[in-house]
């Protein structure tokens, strides 16, 4: 059933070293998303129109766009155009962080209407600048509710980094792919073993993930 | 007394609809004025303008000299010195008692930490709410968050107490503490513009009664006056909407 | 920007986004409905198949689309099942979707507050007249602005269909690219066929959020 | 009804926003591609400055064996790899290997991400107008090969409703694009899912490199390679990004000079004797860039 290519050599090790490679990617977009969308959440929810529409707009093109097409323009667009040459790392998190900040940004927005007025007024009345309040009192509050949210987040992203194979990064399932050619004839049904072995490695990946959201969930429910 | 707040030909519309048309007011220091009127008469509204919740549209509000406007960057300045509160009770759900007593004083001040949760310790034990100092508003009554969040605007040891309506959405037992501690208030010298509809309350701790309709001050006076011997017709039948007879 | 070469694609990707609208919605249809009992099932702690219901939605949450179909379609023809490649693009969009969607339901279904429930009971209706009159209606109207989203996102998922041999948008922009490397006319040409996908969903998605929001909920 | 307009303002306005990415987009590569032919703004690497930074970068496949893969120890094997392994040995510099994918290859030589692209690379006249091939040392057929129940010995046989199983991005898609618009085809973009599609009788047959199909027709029975060759005889060389002729020259000499001390043959020897068998040496080894 093609699972004893795994064994051979370090193809073990490579498919890790593959899943790490997606899993650093996710981390540090999330972390990136995570703080701009808790900024673009709040320009979103400003009364002043202009900022309201621009941030709008980003959002909406940034979920129509393929992510594929931004890799491209990320990576390969800015050496042509402005003679930058990026390394492919650095291109996949701007262009997940980028993803990840419009997603983010949806949820604050979300959040932060969900906040009742009493609460930005009682903060006010107290003499705390429209700053102060915001650190103090309104975002903490959206945290518990946007934490288990933004886990999810990650679950997502990691899933869709395969995607980085376009631009040369070798993850899990490039990594996956080398093993099935390069056994193509000592075991010509690897690919069922491989591929079971990826499912099973997202999965164990993943699902911890999903649960810690939900404990989250749960725990801040109140 | 000296003249601490005064209010001159405020006015305030959303769009076409007037909600206060030109109130003059002049509140004294250690003064306690008690707005009482039908729903929809703009009390409220009247002292949300007074510490720039809302905006006006003419006149002006003079405190310690300086003009109260809500687009100037200073507007947290001047709050300092007007403390609010609300008629529904929401304290800060994610910090405890204490830690909603301290935030305003730590941040806005720069208090010293030590010296103020004294202070706030003092607080709560005045108004028998020690003990909840380390839980979570979700573990309180209405009564108890109310008590709280009127010693969390105190800490703050604002010129003026401005209390809305605070007691309307407590059941009739926790009313009853939360306004011994108004008056515990009244008795210290505290000056506070306070718009309620406990008239009997009302009646006790005022020293000045105003009665607001449709946006103005239709008449004002002690409270023997007001309630005793009112004079515009309109205070009359707003008093008898009180009482019941079988 | 070369015209000559866009018109020679155009076939191709017109071609390319009828077979990615088809198959996108038939699989957003399925994991519509199975969105919807799946979020039954669990809502209602149904013995046995509530548990079910619970590892399908995790396990399809938390494995990538592309693992999944190929499983669909080469695994099965092993044992005997073979799915023309349609079909398993459809299916393995709405089992995943499915997943998806049940969470937005479900999520829907817990924020309709309890009083809801209570006074529709005092009223003396049954608990299936409750649930059709009442909660499904309210339930679907808090979840419409996470199926929107979950639509959007289905239909981007698409752009796995490549490992099945279905000729999507994206496939037919890496193909084209592959072949005579235009490859800024093939990008502009995926961009502008995704938004023509995508901009009508999220526009009327928007309006159905309104509408429905506006008629339920009043605010 | 002022709120459906509203919400169409907002959803032109994502369109004007997509516009301006795609002009962006396009105004970047016109930009470039004129600059390419103006050879105002270099992107390559010259052999000096490669030789001088001491590294260089080849674009090599990751996951097509036997010419760019990866053995269970991480190591590029293959016989694209040989061949870089020995450029790199000749130039005294470590080489970089990056993994590309079909589709990008020509990305990777327009922003001089990669100084050469040794990835099966199939010279074609659309090609050419990208990227600057040197020359070939490998020569490429089209084979057929079909179940054996039903042998496909000449492309006519196919009917409307056959589908013919091809990798994309490869000289069999390629040519059957151009030259049997009609026949359907069903693409895959690995090899792993084309074999396993075909084994599961998707398509009547399957068309790739003539040395692919029959070797797997002598490693799997029940099936025949009817079409053994198809099409003109073509060609696979290495590519460096338009213009960068110093690097072109250099190559060239080089595989002239290796074509003395038969190093492709070797280079066969090593990596694809064992898949294709002795007697395809000759027809498929270009030695020393000479094509017979």
């Amino acid at each position: 059933m093609g699972f004893e290519v795994l064994f051979k050599g370090n193809n073990l090790i490579r498919l890790f070293e593959g899943l790490l490679a997606a899993l650093r990617i996710s981390f540090i977009s999330v972390i990136i998303s995570i703080f701009c969308g808790l900024i673009v959440g709040t320009l979103m929810t400003q009364e002043n129109r202009v900022i309201r529409v621009i941030t709008r707009g980003y959002l909406e093109f940034i979920r129509i766009m393929p992510q594929m097409v931004l890799l491209f323009i990320v990576y390969f667009g800015t050496t042509k155009a402005l003679g930058i040459n990026m390394s492919a790392e650095t291109s996949s998190i701007i262009v997940f962080s980028l993803w990840g900040t419009a997603e983010m940004a949806d949820l604050v927005r979300g959040a932060l209407t969900s906040i009742p007025a009493i609460q930005y007024e009682s903060s006010y009345s107290l003499g705390l600048t429209s700053a102060q309040t915001y650190v103090y009192v309104i975002i903490p509050q959206i945290i518990r509710r946007m934490l288990p949210l933004s886990i999810n987040l990650i679950t997502r992203m990691i899933k869709t980094t395969s995607l980085v194979m376009m631009i040369g990064i070798v993850e899990v399932l490039k990594v996956g792919q080398q093993i099935i050619e390069a056994n193509r004839k000592s075991s010509p049904n690897a690919a069922f073993g491989v591929f079971a072995t990826i499912f099973f490695l997202y999965f164990i990946v993943c699902w911890p993930i999903s649960l810690l959201s939900k404990y989250l969930e749960k725990k801040w429910e109140n | 007394m000296e003249e601490i707040l005064s209010v001159q030909n405020l006015c305030k519309k959303y769009d076409e609809l007037v909600v206060l048309d030109g109130i003059d007011l002049s509140i004294k220091k250690g003064e306690v004025v008690v707005i009482v009127g039908p729903s929809g008469c703009g009390k409220s509204t009247f002292l949300r303008c007074l510490n720039g919740l809302e905006d006006i549209q003419d006149g002006k509000v003079i405190h310690d000299g300086e003009v109260i406007n809500p687009c100037s960057g200073k507007l947290n300045k001047v709050r300092e010195k007007i403390g609010m509160v609300f008629q529904s009770y929401e304290l800060f759900p994610h910090k405890t008692v204490l830690q909603n007593m301290l935030l305003a004083p730590l941040k806005v001040k720069k208090a010293d930490k030590k010296q103020s949760e004294k202070e706030a310790l003092e607080l709560l034990d005045r108004v028998g709410l020690l003990s909840k100092k380390n839980n979570y508003p979700r573990q309180l009554s209405g009564g108890q968050k109310q008590r709280v969040a009127i010693m969390r605007a105190l800490m703050m040891q604002p010129d003026i107490l401005l209390l809305d309506e605070i007691t309307a959405a407590l059941d009739p037992e926790m009313v009853r503490e939360v306004l011994d501690v108004v008056i515990s208030l009244a008795k210290e010298g505290r000056t506070m513009v306070i718009v309620t509809h406990e008239m009997s309350f009302a009646r006790a701790v005022a020293d000045r009664m105003i009665f607001f309709d449709e946006g103005r001050i239709v008449e004002e006076g002690s409270p023997e006056e007001f309630f005793v011997h009112p004079k515009t017709e309109r205070l009359q039948k707003f008093l008898q909407s009180f009482s019941y007879a079988r | 920007m070369d015209t000559e070469v866009i018109l020679s694609y155009l076939p191709r990707y017109i071609e390319a986004f009828f077979l990615t609208i088809r198959i996108g919605f038939i699989g957003i249809g399925i994991s519509l409905v199975l969105g919807v009992i799946v979020a039954f099932l669990i809502h209602f702690r149904i013995p046995v198949l509530g548990k079910i219901a619970g590892v399908y939605i995790e396990l399809f949450r938390n494995t990538p689309l592309l693992v999944q179909l190929f499983f669909l379609y080469f695994g099965l023809p092993k044992i005997g099942i073979s799915i023309p490649a349609n079909v398993c693009g459809a299916l393995g969009l709405g089992l995943l979707g499915g997943s998806y969607m049940a969470e937005g339901f479900r999520s829907g279904l817990d924020s309709v507050p309890a009083s809801q429930t209570e006074s529709a009971l005092a009223l003396g209706m049954t608990r299936k007249q409750l649930f059709i009159n009442v909660i499904l209606p309210e339930a679907f109207a808090l979840s419409v602005p996470a199926t929107v989203a979950n639509v959007i996102f289905l239909l981007k998922e698409t752009s796995v269909f490549s490992a099945i041999s279905l000729m999507d948008l994206m496939f037919t922009a890496k193909d084209l690219i592959g072949l005579y490397y235009n490859t800024t006319e093939a990008l502009c040409m995926l961009v502008a066929f995704y938004i023509i996908m995508l901009v009508p969903v999220s526009v009327i998605g928007n309006i159905v959020e309104k509408k429905v929001r506006f008629k339920m909920l009043g605010a | 009804m002022n709120k459906i307009v509203r919400r169409f303002i907002a959803g032109t306005l994502t369109l004007g926003l997509a516009a301006l990415s795609i002009t962006g987009c396009g105004s970047a590569k016109n930009g470039t591609e004129s600059a390419q032919a103006g050879e105002s703004k270099k992107v390559y690497r010259t052999l000096d400055e490669i030789k001088e930074s001491g590294t260089i970068n080849i674009g090599v496949f990751s996951d097509k064996n036997p010419f760019g893969y990866v053995d269970e120890n991480g190591e590029y094997q293959g016989y694209d790899v040989y061949l870089a392994e020995r450029l790199g040995k000749d130039l005294g510099v470590e080489i970089n290997y990056v993994s590309t994918e079909a589709a990008s290859r020509v990305e990777y030589l327009e922003t001089g991400k990669v100084d050469i692209v040794l990835a099966n690379f199939t010279v074609t006249e659309e090609r050419a107008e990208k990227v600057d091939f040197a020359l070939p040392y490998m020569n490429v057929a089209l084979g057929v090969v079909s179940h054996d129940d039903n042998v496909i010995e000449d492309l006519s046989q196919i009917t409307a409703d056959d589908q013919v199983i091809v990798i994309s991005g490869t000289t069999a898609e390629t040519y059957l694009e151009k030259e049997y618009p009609d026949i359907k085809l069903q693409k895959f973009d690995t090899y792993a899912t084309a074999k396993t599609a075909f084994e599961n009788g998707t398509g009547v047959a399957w068309a790739n490199d003539n040395t692919e199909v029959i070797a797997y027709a002598k490693e799997n029975a029940g099936y025949v390679v009817g079409i053994p060759s198809l099409g003109s005889q073509d060609t696979i060389a290495p590519a460096v990004s338009k213009g960068n002729s110093s690097l072109l020259d250099w190559i060239n000499g080089e595989i002239e000079s290796l074509g003395k001390e038969n190093f492709f043959h070797a280079d066969y020897e090593a990596t694809l004797i064992d898949t294709y068998g002795a007697d395809y040496e000759e027809t498929l080894v270009v030695e020393g860039g000479k094509v017979e």
